[in-house]
């Protein structure tokens, strides 16, 4: 993005600071509306999925009336959740309750800017974008918290304690998890990890496969970061059959639907990130190294990038649809019990890999060692 | 510390066996066991217990199922017409209240003339559009001897059906 | 053990206070007189060799026709299989009687229910409230002489 | 939306604004998870695999707050009517109520001999859709839902009445 | 409210609660998560059935025994009918009673389908709720075939049952009984050996022999105590002293005997032993009347009996009065549900509020049969 405005602003012959200055807000807005666009489609059609993954493993089938295969479920959601009263309790904190949903959904809207889709497609290509993304996603816990506490309701307050707890303490295990992949390429720039794991026929040079370190933090990381966008086993703080709907249970229509696709947001978000560190982000694997042209590998890159997003969120659903719920101390107890260690020794190892191999990974090995 | 390994090992297989009996689910549209039902509609079996139906032409006005329902949805009035038969001016059934038990249908001692059809699905707006009329309306009375026997349940005693 | 010795051991301990032995009664019953049934219920629970650990029901009943009420107990013992009713008469005007809940802490829930349902007063329980109907209902519904009311709240009935 | 019914005329882009809110309303019909009595089990199956509400868009919610429709599923005593008329003060409007079953139709069963049944749950909540039934098949629910949603395809939002 | 309560929150779970199982209303006292009490309130569906009772004729209030405990309607009308012709005097035709004994079972089997139902879905596991409720479809049909109804069937009548079984009830039922071993071996898979589930419920809410003694509990959750004490061993009725079939005890696998996880595992067990007892009666078949004779107007002479069976739920007793009239001239209705509910104040002490939801999921509760 940055990139993109100044090519366009150099190749411009005017200098007048205020004419640049429009220019760069417009090309922003433009940006961020198709950002914005784009990932309001995802939800919707995230939630689509859902249903219709739960459909496929509860034996049914799921939303198949509303349009072609109910593939305009989540547009009649949408509008008839517009449409509905706002109702307000007469005893909530009107200004936290009405605050609260828009911090969440911002949020995790701006959890989108720093990842990078493709070899040119980014909105900011920042050279903290892994700390940019373990920050950002930590506000939501806040933003949980004023909703639940605004709502005056003891439901949504147990929920709101519950997320808070349970979102502060899964930051160890998922910036610790994070930290063994990440020293290896040595970046938090987003595009560079992504970059340092090409070759390898296009998926051998992946961080999870460079050394056994890597693959454990992997799973570490994707556990944890299910518990990180409350989704069963870890949906204590809207835990349905315990408190209601935990901390939304007050809400209604439009204010509701924006936790509703914050919530889908996360989990693409967290997704990416496993992708981005562990996956190989949008390298596309085994034809990678085919010559092509820029467009066409442009776009092979998304796709793939989005393939792999939605295979890890498609895990997601398939293990809410199939565990139990945990209860809020036992969830404590596998953060501080075995995560945390388990990702604290495996950074360890994985320090101790890099300080006596530099970079190479198992396969680097493996293919020197054929190839002597 | 071997039990924390084992304990962990445990965890861990038993929620992968169970989301591989999911997964089953998940990839194989076979197992699906919906039937879409404004398209597929099942016959119900013989003797379903639906809507109720009263061929009033062969009705005796014996007033057996009025008295034998335990919540007086059925409403009986008959009145005696020139040949001295009992003839019923008002039959109506409220479906609202109906509890579709089956008691009135085995007193009513005619064959085929108060039966259950294999019709469920009547839903409606108001609550009057679920009583279902079938009485024969004015019959020329011999006399004008009436008779008004409309949800006598209570009479002790004479709870025969015939 | 057979009915009839249960009788007799109880007559024997209690004397007087073991009014009838009733046969036609399935399970044939025992009346005890009001005051010692909290009494008679203890022995017949800690008592040696009869080990009525459970109370399977307590009920009350309008007898109007008798100008009594009536509490029945119906006991049964696990270990030795054998069943019993303890049956109590009660003034009709004014039933007290004495509470189990010590006995068996399941009876606690079976009196505030003959409490809210007929009325009848058990002394000594810890928490005698209605139980199925509203705080503010009137009435005892399960008296053969009660009338159904017109209105409640807002709605008729 | 009663002060723009008089001032707006009758025109095309409103009749077809008007179609589109009810197709979203009558296509995301989210139901309360409230069940009383017998009806519950049948609202039940019905939401499960062999009939599959969500087929409709008819997921259920937790929370009166998040739900458009209520099903009154089973009986409803008069201690429990005054927490019903609360619960469907705290769902956002428009909101549409079913009564399922003989007992939220009229008190059924206990319509005769029982002091503590509400007779019928219009005494104390409108009522849109009446489903008979003791309790009705969950295909007789469905077609209660499938009338429903033809009757909020009817209603007028923008255009005069 | 005392001093020392004030430190405590209060919330009201119910009566309109996604778990309480009905219309169950508990006034939950909480400091954060841990509860320090809970007291029950009843009666919101209380539907004077005893009042009913004394105003209809025997043969009316059969209609009315289903609605008692719709989940095991045959069980109760079995119950009832038992009771009258106990009074009566009547004696069943053979056929007739293997027939009850078919349709008690196979609906004891369906009520556990939904007590495991329910229980997973408490317990944050939807899917397990739905495959219950499947399975449970088949014998709705079973049902249908043989009386028209799904769920309040009439079908036990006084002296035997409305009608006899109509072609291809059998085959459709052996059928079933072909089916069924496997799902079971399904929800195990799926739940019941799950380790979350296992340590959700494990230790939790130990009810010991003299508790369940004290309490009047009975029918599973008497048995998950270590109690072996099942009416139809102990004192049979109907032909289940012909049959041969099992009565699991708890035995304490997963923790100590007694707890929910004992609680929950007796129901799958019974689901075994009861599709074994309905395999044995359709061998048992012969031809023969399907009712006694019993005279359309019932006037039993004066008397009371007091007579039980075993319920899914536990012992349903009817204690009858007869003063030799057309009706009862008092029904009492022992219901187990009722006793095993009033256990939950004690239970329910120093536990989380997820564990409440466990308790009264274990405990499989019914509220109109509590309420009545």
């Amino acid at each position: 993005m940055t990139e993109l405005i100044n090519r366009i602003l150099t190749g411009m012959s005017t200098t007048m600071p205020l004419t640049r200055l429009l220019i760069t807000i417009l090309i922003m807005v433009v940006s961020t509306a198709i950002v914005l666009a784009v990932s309001l489609l995802y939800e919707g059609f995230a939630t689509y999925a859902e249903r219709k993954v739960a459909g496929d493993i509860q034996a049914r089938i799921g939303p198949n009336r509303v349009g072609p295969y109910g593939l305009l479920q989540f547009v009649a959601d949408g509008v008839k959740l517009l449409l509905k009263e706002d109702i307000i309790p007469f005893y909530a904190d009107r200004w936290l309750f009405i605050i609260a949903p828009y911090i969440v959904f911002t949020v995790s809207f701006a959890a989108f800017v720093p990842l990078s889709y493709s070899d040119h497609v980014s909105i900011a290509n920042l050279n903290v974008g892994v700390l940019y993304m373990i920050a950002i996603s930590s506000v939501v816990s806040m933003a949980i918290l004023m909703g639940a506490w605004g709502s005056n309701n003891k439901w949504s307050l147990f929920g709101g304690m519950r997320a808070v707890a349970q979102i502060v303490s899964y930051e160890i295990p998922i910036v610790l998890s994070l930290l063994a992949a990440i020293i290896i390429p040595a970046s938090l720039n987003l595009r560079d990890i992504i970059a340092y794991q090409s070759g390898g026929l296009g998926i051998f040079r992946w961080l999870v496969f460079n050394n056994p370190f890597t693959l454990i933090a992997f799973f570490v990381y994707f556990i944890a970061a299910i518990a990180e966008v409350n989704r069963t086993p870890f949906d204590i703080p809207e835990a349905e059959s315990e408190i209601v709907a935990g901390y939304h249970t007050e809400y209604t229509g439009m204010r509701f639907a924006f936790f509703f696709m914050a919530e889908y947001g996360d989990m693409f978000v967290v997704s990416a990130i496993a992708a981005t560190l562990f996956l190989g982000g949008w390298q596309i694997p085994f034809i990678g190294g085919i010559p092509m042209p820029v467009w066409l590998r442009e776009v092979l890159q998304i796709g793939v990038f989005f393939t792999k997003v939605f295979l890890l969120i498609y895990v997601m659903m398939w293990i809410r649809w199939t565990l139990p719920r945990l209860r809020v101390d036992q969830l404590m107890e596998l953060c501080w019990k075995y995560l945390t260690p388990i990702a604290l020794f495996n950074l360890i190892g994985a320090s101790v890999w890099v300080l006596l191999l530099h970079d190479k990974g198992v396969y680097d090995i493996i293919a020197r060692v054929f190839t002597r | 510390m071997a039990g924390y390994f084992k304990k962990m090992y445990h965890s861990i297989s038993t929620v992968l066996t169970g989301l591989g009996v999911t997964i089953k689910y998940g990839i194989n549209p076979k197992t699906e066991v919906t039937q879409q039902y404004p398209e597929v509609k099942r016959e119900p079996p013989d003797g379903f217990r639906g809507k109720l139906f009263v061929d009033i032409n062969i009705c005796t006005g014996c007033t057996a199922c009025a008295r034998i329902c335990p919540v007086d949805a059925i409403t009986l009035k008959t009145v005696r017409d020139e040949n001295k038969k009992l003839r019923p001016v008002l039959f109506d059934i409220d479906n609202a209240r109906c509890i579709y038990c089956g008691l009135c249908v085995e007193a009513c001692p005619v064959d085929n003339c108060l039966y259950f059809e294999k019709k469920y699905e009547f839903s409606a707006y108001s609550k009057q559009d679920l009583i279902s009329h079938f009485g024969l309306g004015e019959v020329k009375p011999a006399e004008s001897k009436t008779e008004d026997k409309k949800t006598e349940a209570e009479k002790e005693g004479k709870e025969a059906a015939q | 053990m057979e009915p009839k010795k249960i009788y007799g051991i109880l007559s024997e301990k209690f004397g007087g206070k073991i009014k009838q032995f009733i046969e036609s009664t399935l399970p044939p019953s025992v009346l005890v007189e009001t005051g010692a049934i909290a009494d008679v219920c203890r022995f017949l629970k800690e008592g040696d060799g009869l080990d009525f650990t459970s109370l399977m029901c307590l009920s009350g009943v309008d007898l109007k026709e008798q100008g009594k009420m009536a509490v029945v107990y119906h006991l049964h013992s696990m270990k030795q299989k054998h069943k019993i009713t303890i049956k109590v008469e009660l003034d009709r005007n004014n039933p007290h009687v004495q509470t189990v809940e010590q006995v068996w802490p399941g009876a606690n829930w079976y009196e505030r229910e003959a409490y809210d349902l007929l009325g009848i007063v058990f002394d000594g329980h810890s928490d005698l409230r209605r139980i199925l109907l509203p705080e503010d209902w009137e009435g005892h519904p399960l008296r053969k002489d009660y009338v159904y009311p017109k209105r409640y709240h807002t709605w008729d009935v | 939306m009663g002060v723009l019914e008089d001032k707006l005329p009758d025109n095309i882009l409103f009749t077809n604004v008007d179609k589109f809110l009810n197709w979203s309303r009558k296509n995301s019909l989210w139901y309360m998870l409230f069940a009383t009595a017998c009806c519950g089990i049948e609202l039940m199956q019905t939401g499960a695999a062999r009939y599959d509400l969500d087929r409709f868009g008819a997921i259920f919610r937790a929370t009166p707050r998040q739900s458009d429709l209520m099903i009154v599923a089973g009986t409803i005593t008069h201690m429990m009517a005054d927490r019903v008329k609360r619960l469907y003060d705290q769902m956002p409007s428009p909101k549409y109520v079913i009564a399922m079953g003989s007992c939220a139709n009229t008190g059924g069963p206990f319509y005769k001999d029982s002091y503590s049944v509400l007779k019928g749950v219009d005494k104390v909540i409108p009522v849109d859709v009446y489903v008979p039934g003791c309790p009705p098949k969950p295909e007789a629910l469905i077609e209660g839902i499938m009338k429903l949603q033809k009757k909020i395809m009817e209603e007028k939002n923008l255009v005069k009445k | 409210m005392t001093k020392a309560d004030e430190k405590f929150m209060q919330v009201n779970m119910g009566p309109q609660h996604p778990s309480t199982h009905g219309v169950l209303r508990l006034l939950v006292t909480t400091d954060g998560e841990v509860l320090s009490g809970v007291k029950p309130y009843i009666g919101y569906l209380h539907r004077a059935l005893e009042k009913i009772a004394e105003r209809v004729t025997y043969p009316q209030f059969t209609p009315f025994t289903d609605r008692l405990d719709y989940l095991a309607s045959m069980n109760c009308n079995l119950a009832y009918a038992m009771t009258v012709e106990k009074l009566l005097n009547i004696e069943v035709p053979r056929r007739a009673q293997i027939l009850r004994v078919i349709m008690a079972e196979l609906n004891r089997i369906s009520s556990h389908l939904i007590a495991f139902g329910s229980f997973s879905s408490d317990m944050g596991a939807f899917t397990p709720f739905l495959f219950g409720i499947r399975e449970r479809e088949f014998i709705n049909d079973l049902f249908e075939i043989a009386c028209g109804a799904r769920l309040t069937y009439n079908y036990i009548r006084i002296g035997g049952v409305s009608k006899d079984i109509p072609g291809g009830f059998i085959e459709k039922t052996r059928e079933f009984l072909d089916y069924f071993p496997a799902k079971i071996k399904e929800y195990n898979e799926l739940l019941s050996y799950n380790a979350i589930f296992i340590k959700r419920l494990a230790n939790i809410a130990v009810i010991s022999p003299d508790d369940a003694f004290d309490y009047g509990i009975t029918g599973p959750n008497l048995r998950a105590s270590g109690i072996k004490w099942d009416l139809r061993r102990e004192e049979p009725y109907l032909i289940y002293n012909e049959l041969d079939f099992d009565v699991p005890v708890g035995k304490g696998e997963m923790g100590k005997t007694g707890d929910a996880w004992d609680r929950y595992m007796m129901r799958i067990y019974e689901m075994e032993q009861s599709a074994k007892i309905v395999r044995q009666c359709l061998d048992l078949l012969a031809p023969g009347d399907y009712t006694a004779k019993v005279s359309k107007v019932l006037k039993p002479p004066a008397g009371e009996v007091y007579v039980r069976a075993e319920n899914p739920r536990g012992e349903l007793g009817f204690y009858l009065i007869s003063d030799g009239s057309t009706k009862p001239y008092r029904l009492k209705i022992r219901a187990p549900s009722f006793a095993n509910l009033s256990i939950i104040p004690k239970l329910a002490r120093g536990v989380m509020i997820a564990d409440l939801i466990a308790i009264i999921g274990s405990m499989d509760i019914i509220l109109p049969e509590i309420d009545r």
